[in-house]
């Protein structure tokens, strides 16, 4: 049984007669997932850092995933290279004629859809489960001093100035353009008519600004998140004065913001800046603060539960666009040694399926999460 | 092979290979088993002994006791009688202490058993356990208490610490105020003698580690016998780097099985330990919170370590063959499918020796699986779950797409055998739901981990999502873990009985049925869990419809029956069995959509009763009847006919002895998940009348037969690989692709075509007579479909 | 049995009784089978649908039966669903106006107590109920009669040789009782064994859960925890106590 | 590629340019003032602005995944978009049986499906 052509486990493969017999990698890949998964709660318990001892042993982990992803790029790194090409159709109904590995693409998309459908399922119930902050400072019943337990969106701290706005509106148009890109990489790769040299640099171009523009995303994301932006000198009237966009860290909008404060529910602060926020009239607070029966003073808020679902479900997206960006890599590489000719070019569709099915995700994060 | 890419010039992988020469390798295998040898002995000492003071020593005085001292209790008996009172002495000699100095010493005693009192000032009374000197009686040199004996037989350990001073440390009365100290364990029996009791942790790991390398053993002399020239040293690495990175889907299969028997066999014994604990009422053989931990483990193995294995090593094994086809769509990662489950073990047994395994029920309700009262184990347990849900969606990819692209020519979708039907729908219930279970899991090690909130009840989490997230997945799992027996067992009775099955056509449409109706039912898990009554109502009115599809499938293998000639061989006594136990079990299910009955019936031992006789009965049933229907084809031997029926009366018998009491147990209250019971005697209440200790008992014994009749199939499996008669390729005369290749199947599977060439199949409709023009929908169907002549227009 | 309330006894006969009547038409259908279509030794095996390797078999069917063995199953359990809704209802009775009318107003002079009346088919009507509170925590029960007079509803502790210091609930015959119930900690379920009854108690969320005390009750019965609640779920009991 | 055009540019581009526009459009909902225009519709702003990027959201949904995901227009789209299409049932029924359920009390039936209604 071993005596024919068995290429080895760890090297390129000769596609000519069909799909690979032996690889080391999807048995490396577990476990490093495996290794990873252990280190990981091995760092953090609760929340709290448990000191350095197996935050190493976290990167061994992600070093082991990254080696099998080698072993099983260097299987492939030989696909469609001069005419080796394995690329079977469907036979019979109802995908006949239909790429096997795009079919096998749809069924994923078809698990990924239900993955998003959980997250926002889980959001949607949060979100009408539990009283929004908003209502509840209108409401009156807070005590200054004690947290209320209540639902603060990212969209009441994010859409409240243009500024904060920048960075989510900037990815989306970014994730637009990739999409564009990688379908402009797909049609120059099919393009038979063409130089081989010219569409090569095509390709790797369009692929090139594709993974560009993913990297653009995660570190605005990144940035939004944890860093903020400092504004030149003429911008600061508009921001109310301050000298940088404030990251949602230093807002204090964190998973274990069990205190948090925020100036939109500071009465002080309100009857300071009458022009930045305002109490409608027809509030249970406002009849108080005219009758002077409120005690006034600062709305502190329990909102790890808003703060978790928003962080979990866009860091979710943005783990889809991080395995992108290294499926991206893998590509762009191929293309620029000159992998992708016409008849293989179908390969760069099936990750277009991919990027457009996480750009298509963040149609629908965008608006509910970081504008409403 | 393409000239060397600068990618294989640095990893550079060849020239290692050449440097590992034949000394080498003998070095390394014996310094595996030296290692091996060692870490046996450690499983013993793993679990935590008694801790606390009486084992270190007051460390006040120092770490190290010195030997000038000499600690020494009198008035102890050879043996204690019930609640009999001693009066102890308790002194020393030895060190430093002189009369007359201010200080001369003090001493600590702690009994295991019964309780210590004192007689004078100079003894205090820390708890009933523990006694020691005051401060008026730190300076003499013997004490006296009073101990009185335990009402029962307990093994007593009586552990004195003293330390010998000369004068106060300040030198306040004088004396040089040395301090040195020494303590003595005496232990002391009742008139009956008490066993040690057994630590359950121990017993669990060493079975598990005996159980492991009687497989390995088993395993190494079935190859061994199959073919002796492979088994040179020289020859054991290449084969097991095959084994290891094979992605040929019936070496998967293989691999699959054997994991899920070898892990059958671990759920197995978790079962038993769990059945001695309750074996009589109030038994302390295991602490409820070991027993949490068994029950749990049990659960997760059996279903997710044992059964889900099972069926796809059916699942891999079948489908390429009966489809026609040389192997799956996706042939890496079907091998990476199988590589993440044995890696998911290890992490969700991680805590169970240390005993800190996850305690939260295979259901992991929030917020005690988020709560710091839940185990360490529990976050292992949690992320080995999730790598299940990767490897389970993309087999589910997987197989979907094989069954939808690659059918042998003339098999359309009314044409596919029954079993792979249900494997279809398996997959399809498996791979939409199953990703509502990761994300609850990837919230519950988020939680657990990073710290987020979702299941934080300060915070507004709301415990109930878990259980949405969880059974909108565990109730299509149960179906995931059902539907493969049906399709086995279609295969099964028809070829048995020599005939077609009794209503193809129904049986597909209420496979379809259950995969619908899979999604919709899951409420009636979370019937009295403070879910809105409006779903608690329309998922009682769905649940009731679950009876039907099933119901056609039962009758439609009856039917099957009808007019055949049924041929008795092992497969079709188990097929046989399976119909009786499912039906028990469908019918005592039908208890529960009744919301007004299931309030009282909810999480008791009726509960248990019914999914054991699905599970069981039905899943587990239906796997026997498979291995014994497909073992032929898979290695090309018999297994030996009276040993197979042997194995089947035991079994049978034996299981519902010892599953049926437990319908009654439950409607007598026996409450799941409790670690002991208490029976109504005359002087106390109990939970439940007195028979319920004598069925306790019976069940007990029934379940250790069922438990010891299953090795008969192992000892019939190791025989038949060694001895049994070759295998024709058709031994029972079934129809599908599979009996068309040789037994086993050659490594690129070929079929024996009519014109006798070997190649790809194509299946042949003895229902062609029928004028098939296309009905309504496969007409709109076809216009759908990409037609033949658009292809070369399409690749321009 | 002992242990069974009126309600849960009539539906569990009725239950019984179809089941016994499906199953013995199936397992006798299944015996008559396998004894009757066996194949005899030695002659050749008949092979009744010209079953061939690699050809899928003729169809065997027959659309008449199948028909029937959908509709007939399909109307057995609307039946049952039938049979079955009128005891729910009456278990999820409304708080205001339902069977057990609206909570006892004590210094209305008409007010004689709930007593709650057993009807034929097992269900409990009564005039008004009492409120009482039930709160679970990590292994124990606590009970809290509200303001009701030590006769209607009295707690306490006492010692079994079994669960230990077990919490002890004393209500009085004839009288209906509405629990809402709260945890502390982690989800429990109060299984009041010979009322047949258990709900769920959230942390973070009330349940209420009916107890309607009929007279034919056992004096004393005992109250397990029925959701998984962690290391000492098992002893985590409570004694009720009926009198009149 | 695509051999259809819209506007009769090439499809491509011309969705890149819609696409653009929409999500100008949303981004420009959100930081306008539209009280006044929810004080005549009679809701707070905040129910506006929700309709709003939820009525934008569906053609750039439909959009991506007509055009870009090759659902419109190829010999295949017909049978991919039915595979698409497959999950919106399990979707469905995750949304209202998870997401749209809130946890409370079994006080009583919901009255449209208590027996006393229908005279039973």
């Amino acid at each position: 049984m071993s005596g024919d052509h068995h290429p080895s486990a760890w090297g390129p493969h000769d596609w000519r007669h069909g799909a690979p017999h032996n690889s080391w990698s999807p048995f490396i890949l577990s476990l490093g997932v495996a290794i990873f998964l252990f280190t990981l709660a091995g760092a953090f318990k609760f929340g709290e850092f448990q000191g350095w001892g197996s935050v190493p042993l976290i990167f061994v982990g992600l070093g082991v995933i990254g080696f099998s992803l080698l072993v099983w790029w260097r299987q492939d790194m030989s696909f469609g290279v001069d005419g080796e090409v394995f690329e079977p159709k469907s036979a019979g109904a109802p995908f006949q004629n239909i790429d096997i590995r795009k079919v096998a693409m749809w069924m994923f998309l078809m698990s990924e859809m239900m993955v998003f459908t959980s997250l926002f399922s889980t959001y949607m119930r949060y979100r009408f489960g539990i009283p929004n902050c908003q209502t509840v400072f209108e409401s009156g019943e807070w005590v200054e001093g004690t947290s209320v337990t209540c639902f603060e969106p990212a969209g009441h701290l994010i859409a409240s100035s243009w500024f904060h706005i920048a960075p989510g509106a900037i990815n989306t148009f970014a994730l637009i353009i990739s999409s564009f890109t990688i379908v402009q990489a797909l049609r120059y790769a099919k393009k038979k008519d063409m130089d081989e040299d010219v569409r090569r640099r095509k390709v790797t171009r369009y692929l090139g600004t594709t993974w560009l523009l993913a990297i653009l995303f995660l570190t605005l994301k990144m940035i939004e998140w944890f860093v903020g932006f400092p504004l030149p000198e003429f911008l600061h009237e508009f921001n109310h004065g301050d000298s940088s966009i404030k990251s949602l860290y230093a807002e204090g909008y964190l998973i274990n913001a069990d205190s948090y404060q925020h100036h939109a529910y500071d009465t002080h602060y309100i009857e300071a800046h009458p022009d930045d926020y305002s109490i409608p009239e027809d509030s249970a607070l406002y009849a108080m603060m005219q009758a002077g029966t409120h005690p006034g003073g600062h709305m502190m808020a329990n909102i790890q539960v808003s703060a978790t679902t928003f962080y979990v479900t866009t860091g979710t997206h943005g783990a889809h666009v991080l395995g992108g960006i290294v499926g991206l890599t893998y590509m762009t590489l191929k293309a620029a040694r000159g992998g992708y000719t016409p008849d293989n070019a179908v390969s760069i569709e099936y990750f277009g399926l991919y990027w457009h099915f996480v750009d298509l995700v963040w149609v629908l994060v965008f608006p509910f999460f970081y504008l409403y | 092979m393409p000239t060397r890419s600068w990618l294989q010039s640095w990893l550079c992988i060849t020239e290692v290979k050449r440097l590992v020469t034949k000394r080498s390798k003998a070095a390394i295998f014996t310094l595996v088993i030296v290692a091996a040898m060692l870490a046996l002995p450690s499983a013993q000492s793993l679990p935590g002994g008694i801790s606390g003071v009486q084992q270190s020593g007051c460390n006040c005085h120092g770490a190290v006791p010195s030997e000038s001292v000499s600690a020494s209790i009198e008035g102890l008996p050879e043996s204690y009688n019930y609640s009999e009172v001693y009066e102890l002495t308790v002194s020393f000699q030895g060190g430093p202490s002189q009369e007359g100095n201010i200080n001369q010493g003090g001493f600590h005693l702690w009994a295991s058993e019964g309780a210590l009192s004192v007689n004078d000032a100079t003894a205090q009374v820390y708890n009933e356990n523990e006694v020691g000197h005051t401060d008026a009686g730190n300076d003499q040199v013997s004490w006296s208490v009073t101990w009185t004996a335990p009402a029962t037989d307990k093994n007593v350990d009586f552990v004195l610490h003293v330390n010998s001073v000369n004068g106060n440390a300040d030198g306040a009365g004088g004396g040089t105020s040395g301090d040195m100290w020494n303590k003595v364990v005496i232990t002391l029996g009742g008139p009956i003698e008490v066993l040690e009791a057994a630590n359950p942790f121990v017993v669990l790991g060493v079975l598990i580690i005996v159980s492991a390398s009687l497989l390995a053993i088993t395993l190494a002399y079935v190859f061994y016998r199959k073919d002796p020239e492979a088994f040179e040293w020289d020859n054991f690495a290449p084969w097991l780097a095959d084994w290891l990175t094979s992605t040929d889907h019936k070496k998967i299969g293989t691999l699959y099985f054997v994991a899920g028997l070898f892990f059958l066999g671990v759920g197995g014994i978790m079962a038993m330990i769990i059945r001695i604990q309750l074996a009589v009422p109030g038994n302390d053989f295991l602490t409820q919170e070991q027993y949490n931990q068994f029950f749990t483990l049990h659960g997760t193995t059996m279903i997710f370590l044992a059964a889900m294995p099972m069926i796809n090593g059916f699942a891999n094994w079948m489908i390429p063959l009966q489809l026609g086809a040389a192997d799956l769509a996706l042939p890496r990662i079907n091998a990476m499918s199988f590589w993440l489950q044995p890696f998911a073990a290890l992490l969700i047994f991680t805590g169970v020796f240390s005993g800190h395994g996850a305690d939260t029920g295979w259901t992991g309700y929030a917020p005690y699986v988020v709560s710091e009262g839940a185990h360490y184990g529990t976050t292992m347990w949690a992320a080995g779950q999730i790598m299940l849900v990767a490897s389970s969606t993309l087999t589910g990819i997987n197989f979907l797409t094989t069954m939808a692209v690659m059918r042998a020519p003339g098999m359309g979708w009314m044409q596919m055998p029954l079993f792979s039907w249900s494997i279809l729908v398996a997959n399809v219930m498996l791979f939409l739901s199953i990703p509502a279970f990761g994300v609850g899991l990837i919230q519950v090690y988020l939680d657990r981990v990073v710290g987020t909130a979702f299941y934080d009840i300060a915070a507004g989490g709301d415990p109930l999502l878990w259980s949405h997230l969880f059974w909108y997945f565990g109730h299509p799992e149960v179906y995931v873990v059902i539907v493969p027996s049906f399709g086995i067992i279609s295969e099964v009775i028809a070829t048995s009985s020599r005939r077609s099955v009794f209503g193809y056509r129904s049986m597909v449409y209420a496979l379809a049925g259950i995969g619908i109706v899979a999604f919709i039912v899951y409420g009636h898990h979370m019937f009295t869990s403070g879910m809105s009554p409006t779903l608690r109502f329309v998922t009682m009115l769905t649940t009731m419809l679950v009876a039907v599809p099933t119901g056609i499938k039962i009758f439609n293998w009856l039917m099957t029956m009808h007019g055949g000639s049924l041929v008795y061989r092992t497969h079709t006594l188990w097929a046989l069995g399976f119909l009786v136990t499912f039906t028990l079990g469908g019918i005592s299910g039908m208890f529960f959509p009744s919301i007004a009955m299931d309030t009282h019936l909810h999480e008791s031992y009726f509960v248990v009763a019914h999914f054991h006789y699905v599970l069981v009965g039905g899943t587990v049933f239906g796997f026997f009847a498979g291995i014994y229907y497909w073992w032929p084809k898979a290695t090309g031997k018999m297994l030996s006919e009276k040993l197979g029926v042997l194995h089947f009366l035991t079994a049978f018998v034996s299981y519902n002895a010892l599953f049926w009491p437990m319908h009654r147990l439950g409607v007598w209250g026996m409450t799941r998940r409790h670690h002991t019971y208490f029976v109504t005697t005359e002087e106390a209440l109990g939970s439940l009348p007195m028979e319920a200790a004598g069925w306790n008992m019976f069940i007990t014994v029934s379940g250790f037969l069922f438990f010891f009749s299953n090795f008969i199939m192992v000892f019939n499996m190791i025989v038949s690989s060694v001895r049994g008669e070759d295998a024709p390729d058709d031994p029972w005369g079934g129809w599908s692709f599979e009996w068309m290749t040789t037994s086993p199947p050659p490594a690129h599977t070929l079929y024996r075509l009519d014109d006798g060439s070997w190649g790809l199949p194509t299946l042949k409709d003895a229902n062609e007579h029928i004028a098939n023009e296309p009905g309504l929908l496969s007409s709109w169907f076809q216009r759908l479909m990409v037609s033949d002549d658009e292809i070369e227009e399409a690749s321009h | 049995m002992s242990v069974m309330t009126p309600i849960f006894e009539g539906l569990w006969e009725h239950y019984i009784f179809w089941s016994v009547l499906v199953g013995g038409f199936a397992f006798g259908w299944l015996y008559h089978h396998s004894f009757w279509f066996t194949s005899k030794d030695g002659d050749k095996l008949p092979n009744v649908d010209e079953i061939e390797i690699g050809v899928f078999p003729k169809h065997n069917d027959d659309m008449r039966l199948e028909v029937a063995w959908t509709i007939l199953p399909f109307i057995l359990i609307v039946w049952l669903t039938y049979y079955s809704w009128q005891p729910l209802d009456a278990m999820w009775t409304s708080t205001d106006g339902g069977a057990h009318g609206y909570e006892c107003d004590y210094d209305d002079p008409g007010y004689t107590g709930s007593n709650n009346v057993m009807h034929s088919d097992g269900i409990i009507t009564s005039d008004c109920y009492h409120v009482i509170e039930i709160t679970g925590q990590q292994w124990f029960w606590s009970f809290d009669c509200l303001e009701l007079e030590r006769s209607l509803c009295d707690t306490g502790t006492e010692t079994m040789e079994v669960y230990g210091s077990v919490p002890v609930l004393a209500l009085q015959k004839g009288e209906t009782y509405l629990a809402v119930m709260e945890s502390v900690d982690v989800t429990h379920s109060p299984w009041f064994q010979h009322l047949g009854t258990k709900e769920d108690v959230l942390p973070g969320q009330q349940t209420t859960l009916w107890l309607p005390v009929f007279d034919s009750m056992t004096e004393e019965s005992m109250v397990l925890c029925a959701e998984y609640c962690g290391d000492a779920h098992s002893v985590m009991a409570a004694k009720l106590v009926v009198h009149n | 590629m695509a051999h259809y055009k819209i506007m009769g540019q090439d499809p491509y581009w011309m969705n890149f340019y819609g696409l653009m526009i929409l999500t100008l459009i949303e981004v420009l909902a959100v930081g306008a003032d539209l009280v006044p225009l929810a004080d005549s519709l009679g809701t707070e702003e905040k129910v506006v602005t929700l309709w709003i990027l939820t009525i934008i959201a569906i053609p750039k949904f439909i959009m991506i995944a007509a055009i870009f995901m090759h659902l419109y227009g190829d010999e295949d789209s017909a049978i991919l978009t039915m595979t698409a299409l497959f999950p919106a049932f399990f979707i469905l029924i995750m949304v209202l049986f998870v997401g749209l359920t809130h946890p409370d009390a079994a006080s009583s039936l919901p009255d449209w499906c208590r027996p006393g209604n229908y005279g039973l």
